[in-house]
């Protein structure tokens, strides 16, 4: 439980980045894979963007381009078992975490070969292999399950396994879903039964379009959010992937070793609209281009050919190595059967004795690769 | 029962645009609240220019707080103002289903008759395109259970006008359930003012065979089923319910006592659902004229599927409707 | 269908308590939270003592954050923890509709079966004495139209405890509905061990001119009827349905292809309720073999009121059932 | 709107009581008017304690014993025709704002000369003549509302009227309440909207049988919660009513100025169970009679007696007269018709056109004394 002596709320708590060290940067392989990852996301979201225009995809579709270092940094920073849940602006997670894009991308094809056989389609990535625990549409209603998949940890390593805790989850948020209700009663709960789950509110500064100052209180001082629920706080730079780990890694090693809840606000910009169909008349052209200059994917190159000797030719073969896996993903998904209309009454009930087995996996996947 | 005048044409969102209007010029206690409604001219373009008449003190923009924002709308309401709350999808009242339910339609009852709630929530109920489980729902049959409610649900651009003016200006709270699929549907709407009165259906087509009952957007699936069937020689007789609370079942019963058979298209799931009150009052009502039981056609019982296939075949279309009028009229 | 080996007897509540209790020893995944569940025994002293035995790990005190809690539960349960939530009322549930209607049911199929959601939400439903309107909530009608859900309505102590593992051991979110005015209530429950199937409703009493289906507290109105009923040569059969998803609908007809009359008992209001969905069920199946159109008995439709006699008023109670028999029987 | 750089979050807002003058005391009838209140408040409870244990009381009652001064104190420094709505506890706030005891009792009798008929119950005082939107049942449900019923204020005098906010609203809530989504989503838009709600937290310690730190995080530093939606906050004494009006009034009056939210803690206790139904075991008998030594009714006549000669002899010709008042109550109550069943189905719907009506007064009442 919360001891409250423990908590000085007489001062505003400093962003951690100024109490811990940062991590140390990763050597260059390492790096190199981080670009690689955010550059696979941003092919992957023009080639989705694409496809909507192409109408092989429906349904609203919300793309992640420009805020590809936070998901990058934050979950290299986590172990592959820790669990993570998100918003509906979910596919550059997904991706981050391991999801294969053709799984990725058939699901927004509503094909049998996505990663939920299309039956969610893009607001809802999910993938057990991977603890990836949904992306979810209401807004604000993962925070409540971020703190169940944490509790959930906790649980299994103290209750059951009668050990120590030993994970961390990954809970995402948009700067939109601060306004929920669902959103402080978790944080309270979090904060009172000390779980072990980060909030990666992801402040891209726009709710649709809803500048976030116009529908929140303490729009520059967010931390005020967390402290009244006495969970520490750090700001940090989302559009920066070395930025984003190095800061985030600390903050994920603390909550893993005290078993505590986080808030972490990442900054960051989204370069297109909130979905397929948002004409950005909310900001201006000069602000987006602003924005852009500070461009992750951009910065990281740069870093790695200043500093690690990487070779320009080095990252168009990682362009031209994304662009081609993306390519393949949008041919696997366009192969991929169309989900058999039996699907639609299954995965409503699972069989009702003896422990939860979900269902078999689609025959399709079944002779992949592993 | 409308007088046109001239064949003005207009959009559904347009007709719905012109009803808000009309009544916040003639009563400054109306005003509109909610997500992306003014700056951002509504996520479907229903509110569209409104703020720059009425202004940001009448058409505010909220943030992502359903349950706040429509528990003080109902405050206010209880103050004798007339909100109008729209729900960017009614998939999104559910975190606003206390404030609804518990609030709004009771406060006259729990008050003994003194504080009254003249409100209106609206916004787009039922399937969207592809938008999977959360995004889906047809609150009709969640909600329609509630007492002190009112619900009206229009067919086309000339309802969605004099509906939404009667909802506005009745006491009472009023759920109002627009289609975004029907969003851009064009409809004769005259200059003229009118209103709708709650609880009278509408016979959208005539017929002798068949009662087909139903409300919103399936009624388009009703009327082209009622065109194949025709074809075959059975004849449709097309009930637009257009409120659900109150229920014109005098409309429907006249209708099923004529055709002696009776479908009920309801596009919201079927258990425990506005279909099953339905069947189950001309059931009642019609016991001795009915010669075979009310057939009912429904979304499927499972969660709502992305995929477009799914989708498609977890719809009510019309095809199941003529199914659904064929079994009921023996014509198997 | 039970066999009785020792004549227990004990309390609804501690009924409820044994099935949770022994669900915990022999799995440690099953933990319980709610407000006031631990420290101070459970609002209505359901779980008296469980704390002792589990300790405040799997003992879980919730601050009045329904939706939070519940939210978090089914986080835990999509990991394969099996929680109970309970709700001190079902009325305070609505404040959590949307995690409750949104993501327990429809977890497994938006994850394409990757995850489901073991869970189970219990607490008392329906009026208590005079709670009036916000605290009185059959949230049957409300909720069932949901699919992805379970419901299960237990009538007395042994259905309580069967039905409650049963519950448990489910790996669907189970709603599970209480009625405080039962707790206190006596019946058999055997030492050993047992569970009840979902699905199945039980006869419980049988007759042959009308047969009268309920769920829960208003069945035992429904058996007072009977007796009444029975003075006047009326025979009936009375069905407690036992769980409302899943259905079991062939018992019920079965029934009534017997008795050719019947009568839906449901204590929540009528629109688009439980009580039309098995009248126009029972209507659909049992078309030819109904003598009368199957009549129904709900609350009023309007909020509880608080009074006493205007409670009584609006309930369902044996004398209004007893009309009911009297008209489907055509005993008027 | 709320103006962000006007809000220094750097420090802790000190209490308001420490910025802003305390108002000045009254004359001596008017804390003598205070006195009565409370003392009849306080009446009023036993009998009710009483009939419900006669079973004359059906439902959840909760008894407002303890806390008469938050009530008497903070209604005193508001205009009459400035909304008030409350929780679940409502009895002394409606005899506080003016009700008649008999309608009050009447209610809880479920009888046709209660203030809502009968409909309502205990935990449902409406009373329009006061200005008093009703107590309501469901945990923080009321916090909403009391933002809608300000931003109604200031909607009727600014854009109906064309003219200047002119009144506050109270908005009564439990320490258990902090816990609900709905309270914060509340506060944020009062925050944002500058609406002139005081959201008075009456912290008795316990919600239930569950002491304040077991289900809120910086249960010793409430104010977190209003600074994370930029609304100002004061702790003030609720057991003096001295205290609570001094206080409460300059805070009343900024809000009525400059029309904004405000978070008021009242620090407080009840001397009774939750409801009639509690056994008070999680809580010692050392600390409710510690607690019950600071009383309210107790420290006024002291008060009184010692500051403004006021003879122990005119305090208790008080307590004779709120008890024949209450007494008269009851048996007003007892007479007073059952509601009709008719009335089972009125006030569903309202007529359908026209402005607003209600229903018309209950026969019963209207040869009533105004
Ligand atoms: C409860 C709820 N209300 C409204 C919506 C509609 N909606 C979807 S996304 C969105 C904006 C969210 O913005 P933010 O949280 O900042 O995330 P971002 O889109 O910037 O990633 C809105 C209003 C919803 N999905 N759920
Ligand atoms: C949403 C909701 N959940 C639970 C309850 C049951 N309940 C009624 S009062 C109460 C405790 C509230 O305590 P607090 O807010 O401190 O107010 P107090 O009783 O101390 O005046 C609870 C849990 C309810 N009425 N509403
Ligand atoms: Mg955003
Ligand atoms: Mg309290």
């Amino acid at each position: 439980m919360l001891n409250m002596a423990e908590i000085d709320t007489t001062e505003t708590t400093p962003p951690l980045t100024q109490k811990r060290a940062k991590a140390p940067l990763p050597d260059s392989p390492i790096l190199l894979g981080w670009l690689r990852q955010m550059m696979l996301i941003r092919e992957f979201e023009v080639r989705t963007m694409q496809a909507y225009q192409n109408r092989q995809i429906g349904g609203f579709c919300h793309i992640y381009i420009g805020q590809e270092a936070v998901a990058v940094g934050s979950i290299a920073a986590v172990n592959p078992d820790d669990p993570v849940v998100l918003a509906y602006r979910d596919h550059g997670h997904a991706l981050a975490r391991g999801m294969d894009p053709k799984y990725c991308m058939a699901e927004m094809f509503g094909k049998i070969g996505g990663c939920a056989k299309g039956k969610g389609g893009s607001m809802h990535m999910f993938d057990a292999e991977h603890y990836l625990y949904g992306g979810h549409g209401i807004v604000g209603a993962q925070t409540p399950l971020g703190t169940g998949l944490a509790f959930a940890t906790k649980y299994e390593d103290e209750v059951i396994g009668e050990g120590k805790s030993d994970k961390v989850t990954l809970c995402y948020l948009g700067d939109g879903a601060i306004n929920q209700g669902a959103f402080y009663e978790a944080m309270n709960l979090a904060g009172l039964f000390d779980i072990p789950v980060i909030f990666v509110l992801e402040n891209n500064r726009y709710s649709m379009g809803t500048a976030i100052e116009r529908g929140t209180t303490m729009a520059h001082a967010l931390h005020a959010k967390s402290e009244a629920h006495g969970i520490e706080h750090a700001i940090v730079d989302g559009k920066n992937v070395m930025n984003m780990y190095q800061d985030f890694k600390p903050i994920a090693d603390w909550c893993r070793e005290e078993s505590r809840p986080f808030f972490v606000e990442a900054q960051t910009y989204r370069y297109k609209g909130h979905s397929m169909s948002d004409p950005r008349k909310y900001r201006t052209k000069m602000e987006e281009e602003m924005e852009e200059q500070d461009d992750c994917i951009a910065s990281l190159s740069t870093f790695l050919q200043e500093h690690h000797d990487v070779e320009p030719d080095a990252i168009k073969q990682l362009g031209r190595q994304v662009k081609s896996q993306v390519r393949q993903a949008v041919e696997w998904s366009n192969q991929s059967p169309e989900t058999p209309l039996d699907e639609l009454y299954t995965d409503v009930y699972t069989d009702v004795w003896g422990p939860f087995k979900g269902t078999s996996k689609p025959e399709m996947l079944q002779d992949e690769n592993e | 029962m409308t007088v046109a005048t001239k064949e003005r044409v207009i959009e559904f969102r347009d007709a719905l645009r012109e009803a808000m209007s009309e009544e916040m010029r003639v009563d400054k206690r109306v005003f509109l609240l909610g997500e992306e409604v003014a700056q951002y001219n509504g996520a479907y373009k229903v509110s569209k220019g409104m703020l720059d008449e009425f202004g940001p003190r009448r058409f505010i923009d909220t943030p992502i707080s359903e349950s706040g924002f429509s528990g003080m709308a109902i405050g206010a309401a209880m103050r004798g103002l007339r909100p109008i709350v729209e729900f960017m999808s009614w998939s999104f009242s559910l975190v606003a289903a206390d404030p609804i339910l518990n609030n709004a339609p009771k406060m006259l009852y729990m008050s003994g008759g003194q504080f009254g709630c003249p409100i209106v929530f609206r916004g787009n109920d039922g399937a969207g395109g592809q938008l999977a489980s959360t995004h889906s729902w047809c609150v009709e049959s969640l909600y329609a259970n509630v007492p002190g409610l009112k619900m009206a649900i229009p067919y086309d651009a000339y309802d969605a006008k004099g509906l939404l003016k009667t909802a506005i200006r009745d006491d009472n709270p009023v759920f109002f359930l627009e289609s975004e699929r029907l969003l851009s549907t064009k409809g004769h709407v005259p200059e003229e003012e009118y209103t709708i009165e709650f609880g009278k259906a509408l016979i959208r087509r005539e017929g002798t065979d068949c009662t087909i009952i139903s409300f919103g957007r399936p009624l388009h699936f009703c009327l082209e089923a009622a065109e194949e069937l025709a074809k075959e020689g059975i004849s449709c007789e097309v009930v637009d319910g257009r409120t659900i609370r109150p229920l014109d079942i005098e409309t429907m019963i006249t209708s099923v006592k004529k055709t002696n058979a009776c479908v009920v298209v309801d596009q919201s799931w079927p258990f425990a659902s506005v279909g099953s009150e339905i069947a189950s009052q001309i059931h009642r009502y019609c016991f001795d004229d009915l010669d075979n039981h009310v057939h009912r056609v429904h979304s499927d019982d499972v969660p709502t599927p992305y995929a477009y296939n799914l989708e498609q075949a977890y719809l009510p279309n019309s095809h199941k409707i003529c199914e659904a009028v064929r079994s009921a009229t023996y014509n198997i």
